[in-house]
């Protein structure tokens, strides 16, 4: 075996310590639980802590659902729209964001998002899996349950491994907007930052009472929110965190060397085509999953999510016939993805019919910024992660405030915009604060990860290609 | 020994192939190639960014034969392959110097 | 941006023009509620329409798995079929009618197919969702059940989404048939009013207490049928109507260019492979689905399909083996797919031995209409659409009038042949009219596309490639 | 059509022979009723034999994606492996697969397996689907539970679809061994007599009660087990059997030609990527199926598959990037199966954090099986079939008997070494003999076919690639 | 009649193609080749088996040219297809024959 | 300056790579062709219809060398190409006016 090579060392040994650094100060830091602030986790009564199997059954297949989103869903969807050089190193980071966030959110992610606490972060109780796991309990074995009685109620594990999907996909997305450039191991380093420093506390604000929650119980925004945003399955915390953090990415890294002087097309559309396939297939647990039960909820949201994938399945191409003369199969992809984005937020709280026209809207929309805007501002989206996620899902957050009504949500006034309720506004400001902070710690990061370790590949490796490169494979050797 | 090498349209391959197997040819060798000329490419439109295709798929044919049979060959070609559309290709023709055949180690015509 | 082509524009207004068409005057025609031949819908009594969450989950996931066997299943299987030039034009087929189909469904189509009324069409009664979707009752947000006491209830939203599915696959099917050649404006318009024309009144007559319903209560035809066909998922409705219209249409079209001349061989087989194992795996869905509950019948449907998927899987590549030297990769998916097609109608009547032999059967005899008879006939069916849906779809609907067991369907009386039934003859009649009437529908409707838009692209746009011609893209860019 | 070839019909002839015979003598054999030493198979009381729908929704979900590991999974996995002129002949060795196991299954396999019976096989209690199918009890149409009471019900048909995806992939495992050389025919009769011979009375031993049992009511070895294995999913049963066989395989049918000495670089890594994702989706219904239902420990199990994945796929690379200055794509994928594969006999019965750290044991063991020790003996296991399986289902194996642990199994005394049992002994115990077994019937089954039917293809066969000598085809035709 | 026959580096092709468009040329062919030199090619590492990849893809351009234009267009791509780095490539130039425009059946610099 | 063009068998590449570096060639050229020749094809079968493959694949490997090396890289490439069975392949030998090397534009035998 050769010896070991000190600069790949370091930048091996990057990730891990600062993995370490977090976890250690987090245990640390959260070492004495928080004495202000605490906001109860709504847990059901110590009496009877129990779960429908039906549930249950649905929620696993979600879990197992949304990560088939990130590989081989996004790593195919992608992989297929960079050059055939940098097919692998698109995969790659996919595939290894599998492995590092799990162990992230593992470790203490979830207990940052989801530990109850304080209204911008969580708390130690879940660290490594503390509270979470099974114990035995006079003898028995007992699994700890995550429920709000009347709402849903699941063993935690399970609650922690559905969310932990999301986590893993929120940092894949951004990969899109710095593809073909950018250093692996400063993507490994920044991805675990990312998340811990902008998906953490951002899935806290909105889904554990934090800073930006909505209360389902009051059905107005909880005590201490600012803004009460109705993010059903992740527009907030996952599309416009990750739309936005790419649009910083993209302008910070730089464009492709090359870029629109030489052509730059996707080198495998059938992979394009597959992939968004596998994400709209994924996207019913992902949404229908987040009614966390196999409820009429989650038969609405599946019904809202497929609706609009298929309204924007067909706006965007329909659009370009209309205007290019020939509707393409990437537009039908791009769309059908644009579509799934918008209706995020909004999947168990709007009718049917308001999908459709959220998903023609998201198609309309997201065509115009990843043609016409991005031609004009001359960013270098690669794989337009913002142009779709960051757009698509400040529209849906937005037309989330439009749609939403009480007929699916319960609620006892009027939400959204259409039955006369003042939803928008509270959207509009979750909406602000969400972009606001993800672009603020992106660009913090990227600045220190920029003169610590490098954001770009040098010039010599980036012709060359990621593939080879960063991992020294090829991805197809068709001899 | 005359080298000929005929860029041609893909889809004519077969009846180009078939023509010239009929006049004696035995042997043959193609490539993938890609070539540029007054048949235009095209461009496709990948989200709002254009991608001009100005290189089009070709296959290139190459053939040795003796020079007596040079013309006969070139006519077959000619024949075979047009379509009289802007696009249809070339024909090259070269002299070599020797031409040998690797299983026998043959020189010469006999290695056709 | 460039001058809005006027054909193109055209050509997108088309089928645009046509739905609204139908979907008004679906609307006016059902303004009122059919007065004559109510057929009162099975509905549970008032009091406690509820669903077990089991149940439900299973139908959420089935909905989901036979969306898969559209994209990317079939997009697969038949993408690799093609030539490369053509890979996207059949990929965007499937994703495209991913888009159209559900809109088509959410509309009028659900309504039409499954909203009650004459045993030829349904009514108004879900149109745009009405009565799908939730509603307040009381206060109280309030799912629709649909639901026979005894047999089955779910939300009447993940009935729509299950069947609605099989609304998409359907006409997907049948590009198989018309494949590297068909104008894609033409094809949109024609699965538009194919799946309104032929598949909702098939889709009714045997579902939906139509012409063709048998009645699960009395174990007869229903009051308003000429026959009572067993239909378990869908091999009347789905492969007969979707193999006999491909058959029609590839006559209609004419063959490909240079058919039978030039070689046209699997541009690349180990798509087609995967997308065989997932429409393996994605049948579990179709027609364990189809028992509309995680029942003990699902589990025999389950057995039974994967039982005559592996028997298909062995005697087509075993009689390649025998008369031919070698077993093929695509006869072993193809003849697992004839299995498949062939246990369709049977899945839930059946025993698991019994599919076993219909399996072989199917294997064999698709076998021999995609060889034998399609050579002797000089039609071009492009993939067999026609050889394996048609074939295998008419041949599973006869017998399952063979194999339909009362120890299975808990008859009274006998049913299949085996065991003494009449239940064949019904079948027979069943399979007749279905077939009669898609293929005069669907060459009614191909006539008049023909002369309207006509059915073909150009020769030039054929020998460039649907890929470019129709789309302006390319599938593989491997430079 | 051709004559017949002779050859050819006989190399098809043969395994319909094997199998006509295996179950002819089977039945015959078990015609009467073993009178020696039953083992009372566990069934519910005849009371109420009855299931959660919700658990069988589970049930048939997991069934559903063991079969999506075998194909498109594995045969996406090893099809990206081998070089491109034997792609189609790795993916037909799964997909015949598929249908081939299923069929033996479904006549003896599973009565062999789960028959109850003596110590050492089954019996013919489920012959044929017999106590398995559905039949009518008192004119009700009445489904066979298969039940532990308090630990899980279902129907017997549902065990038996689920346990059968088992058989069918772990032949499947066996192929990486002699990929790109063995003879497909021979392969066919190979696989059916090492499921029948191997796999049956091992599965039997561990999960029936019979020689390396465990039992979960008085939480010891079963009273007729020599050794009680804690074997989750399959650690023994499916890796390690495979595994070890893998290893005879690849010595006794020699190396590949120019193994050593021409490059043979894996033709589409992009394909083994997507197929490492779908193994990592799938292995979700393997392990937490494993738990038979719903359950808490299905979380469990979900939880430690998913850890022990995602440690596998960073220690891999992360020794790569080490030693080697970068981490692969290759080495990713190749980590997280490790990680699946060492997590299987243990996910029902460690904690989530232990299977963090058999991931990472597991990345690390089998990254030196594959490089260093590989190397050394110089066989060509070509797509590291042992080195995966065989050693990361030991390490797997033998690491359960360090971490399971009371509170997740609920066993009354200790169990791992790390809570001071002495479960490690009967590990390694059952772990030796069924290595020992495998290993001897294996060497024999291939003498007997060597000399009768001959291993590998001519080496004429070999140059020209599987995919044409044994199938007639090509993988791609890109022109 | 001479044909160029230029070995060069694929992300020059772009520029190369429009110098030569600039100096009038309006036919090239290319090819996928891949080339062994100077420039060594690499070792890819899989599962511990090393695979040494010797040849580097490159692009091959043809183009017959009349002789009169020959060393402008030499110039041109000597030029743009330059980097200093070795792997540059090669051009080799030899006369032809005969050429012969497919469509038309014209010969010689006409049918160029 | 000759230019030897050789199609050879695709698994007698790396053999023919090495013995043409043992006698101190530094550079040569491979393209991916199919040929057509004495070697027959073969006849795939698709669902009952049959596709005749009449091009198998080749490999062609292009060097240029001083005319005084010709000889023994022949020789060599003879030697090492051959397995005896039909379809091993040819080889042609032409002149060339002129060689450049890109990178540096040296012209004649130093450039190769
Ligand atoms: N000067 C040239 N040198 C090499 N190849 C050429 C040249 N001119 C044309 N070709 C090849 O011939 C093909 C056809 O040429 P084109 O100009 O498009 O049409 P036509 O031959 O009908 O005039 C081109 O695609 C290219 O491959
Ligand atoms: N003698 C030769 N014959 C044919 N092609 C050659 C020869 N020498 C070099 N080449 C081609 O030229 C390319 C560049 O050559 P190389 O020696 O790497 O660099 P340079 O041209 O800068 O000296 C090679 O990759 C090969 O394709
Ligand atoms: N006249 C020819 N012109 C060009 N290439 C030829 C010619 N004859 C043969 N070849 C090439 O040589 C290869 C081997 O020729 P073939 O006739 O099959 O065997 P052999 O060289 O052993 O006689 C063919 O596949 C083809 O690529």
């Amino acid at each position: 075996m050769r010896r070991i090579a000190p600069a790949a060392a370091f930048s091996f040994l990057l990730p891990v310590g600062a993995w370490l650094l977090i976890t250690i100060s987090a245990t640390s830091l959260f070492g004495q639980a928080p004495a202000v602030d605490p906001i109860t986790e709504p847990v059901a009564p110590a009496a009877a802590p129990t779960f429908d199997k039906g549930d249950h059954a649905w929620m696993l297949i979600s879990a197992a659902l949304v990560l088939m989103m990130t590989a081989p869903g996004l790593a195919l969807f992608y992989g297929g729209l960079v050059r055939k050089k940098n097919v692998l190193g698109v995969m790659m980071q996919c595939f290894f964001l599998m492995g590092l966030m799990t162990l992230v959110w593992a470790t203490y992610g979830y207990s940052l998002s989801f530990g109850g606490g304080n209204k911008w972060i969580g708390t130690d109780e879940y660290l490594f899996m503390r509270n979470v796991q099974p114990a035995l309990v006079d003898g028995v074995v007992t699994y700890p349950i995550e429920a709000v009685p009347g709402l849903f109620a699941m063993p935690r594990l399970t609650h922690m491994l559905f969310q932990g999907m999301f986590f893993i996909i929120t940092p894949a997305l951004i990969c899109g907007a710095f593809a073909e450039r950018m250093k692996f191991s400063t993507l490994v380093v920044f991805s675990l930052l990312w998340g811990t420093l902008v998906y953490c506390p951002l899935c806290h604000a909105v889904w554990d009472g934090g800073l930006l929650a909505y209360d389902f119980v009051t059905f107005e925004k909880s005590p201490h929110a600012v803004a009460g945003a109705l993010d059903f399955a992740g527009g907030t915390v996952v599309h416009i965190s990750s739309g936005i953090s790419a649009l910083i990415c993209c302008i910070m890294i730089g464009k492709r060397l090359g870029f629109g002087h030489e052509p730059m097309p996707p080198h495998n559309l059938t992979y394009t085509t597959i992939g968004a396939a596998m994400l709209w297939v994924g996207w019913f647990g992902f949404n229908a999953g987040s009614a966390l039960g196999a409820t009429g909820q989650a038969a609405g949201a599946f019904a809202a999510t497929h609706f609009a994938a298929a309204a924007g399945a067909l706006a965007w191409p329909g659009l370009e016939w209309l205007l290019r003369g020939k509707p393409t199969v990437l537009g039908c992809c791009s769309g059908a993805v644009a579509g799934l984005v918008c209706i995020t937020p909004a999947a168990g709280f709007v009718q049917p019919m308001s999908a459709i026209f959220m998903g023609l809207a998201a198609g309309a929309v997201c065509y115009y910024a990843c043609t016409t805007i991005k031609n004009k501002f001359k960013y270098d989206d690669s794989l337009d992660a913002f142009g779709v996620h960051g757009v698509g899902g400040t529209l849906g957050a937005l037309l989330t405030g439009v749609f939403a009504t009480r007929e699916v949500v319960g609620s006892p006034g009027p939400l959204g915009l259409i039955e006369g309720g003042t939803l928008l506004k509270d959207q509009a400001i979750a909406t602000g604060i969400s972009i606001a902070y993800a672009a603020v710690v992106t660009f913090v990061l990227l600045k220190i990860l920029d003169v610590t370790m490098g954001l770009r590949v040098s010039q010599q490796a980036e012709v060359q290609g990621l593939d080879y490169s960063q991992h020294g494979e090829e991805g197809y050797i068709f001899l | 020994m005359k080298k000929i090498e005929a860029i041609i349209r893909h889809f004519r391959l077969e009846d180009v192939k078939n023509a010239l197997t009929e006049v004696g040819i035995q042997g043959m060798t193609i490539t993938e190639v890609r070539g540029f000329g007054r048949q235009k490419g095209h461009t496709e439109l990948y989200r709002g960014t254009e991608y001009t295709v100005d290189f089009v798929p070709k296959v290139k044919l190459e053939l040795v034969v003796p020079e007596e049979s040079l013309r006969k060959v070139l006519d077959v070609i000619l024949r075979t392959a047009q379509t009289g559309q802007i696009g249809d290709g070339k024909i090259f023709v070269s002299t070599l110097d020797e031409v040998l055949r690797i299983r026998t180690g043959e020189n010469g015509p006999d290695a056709i």
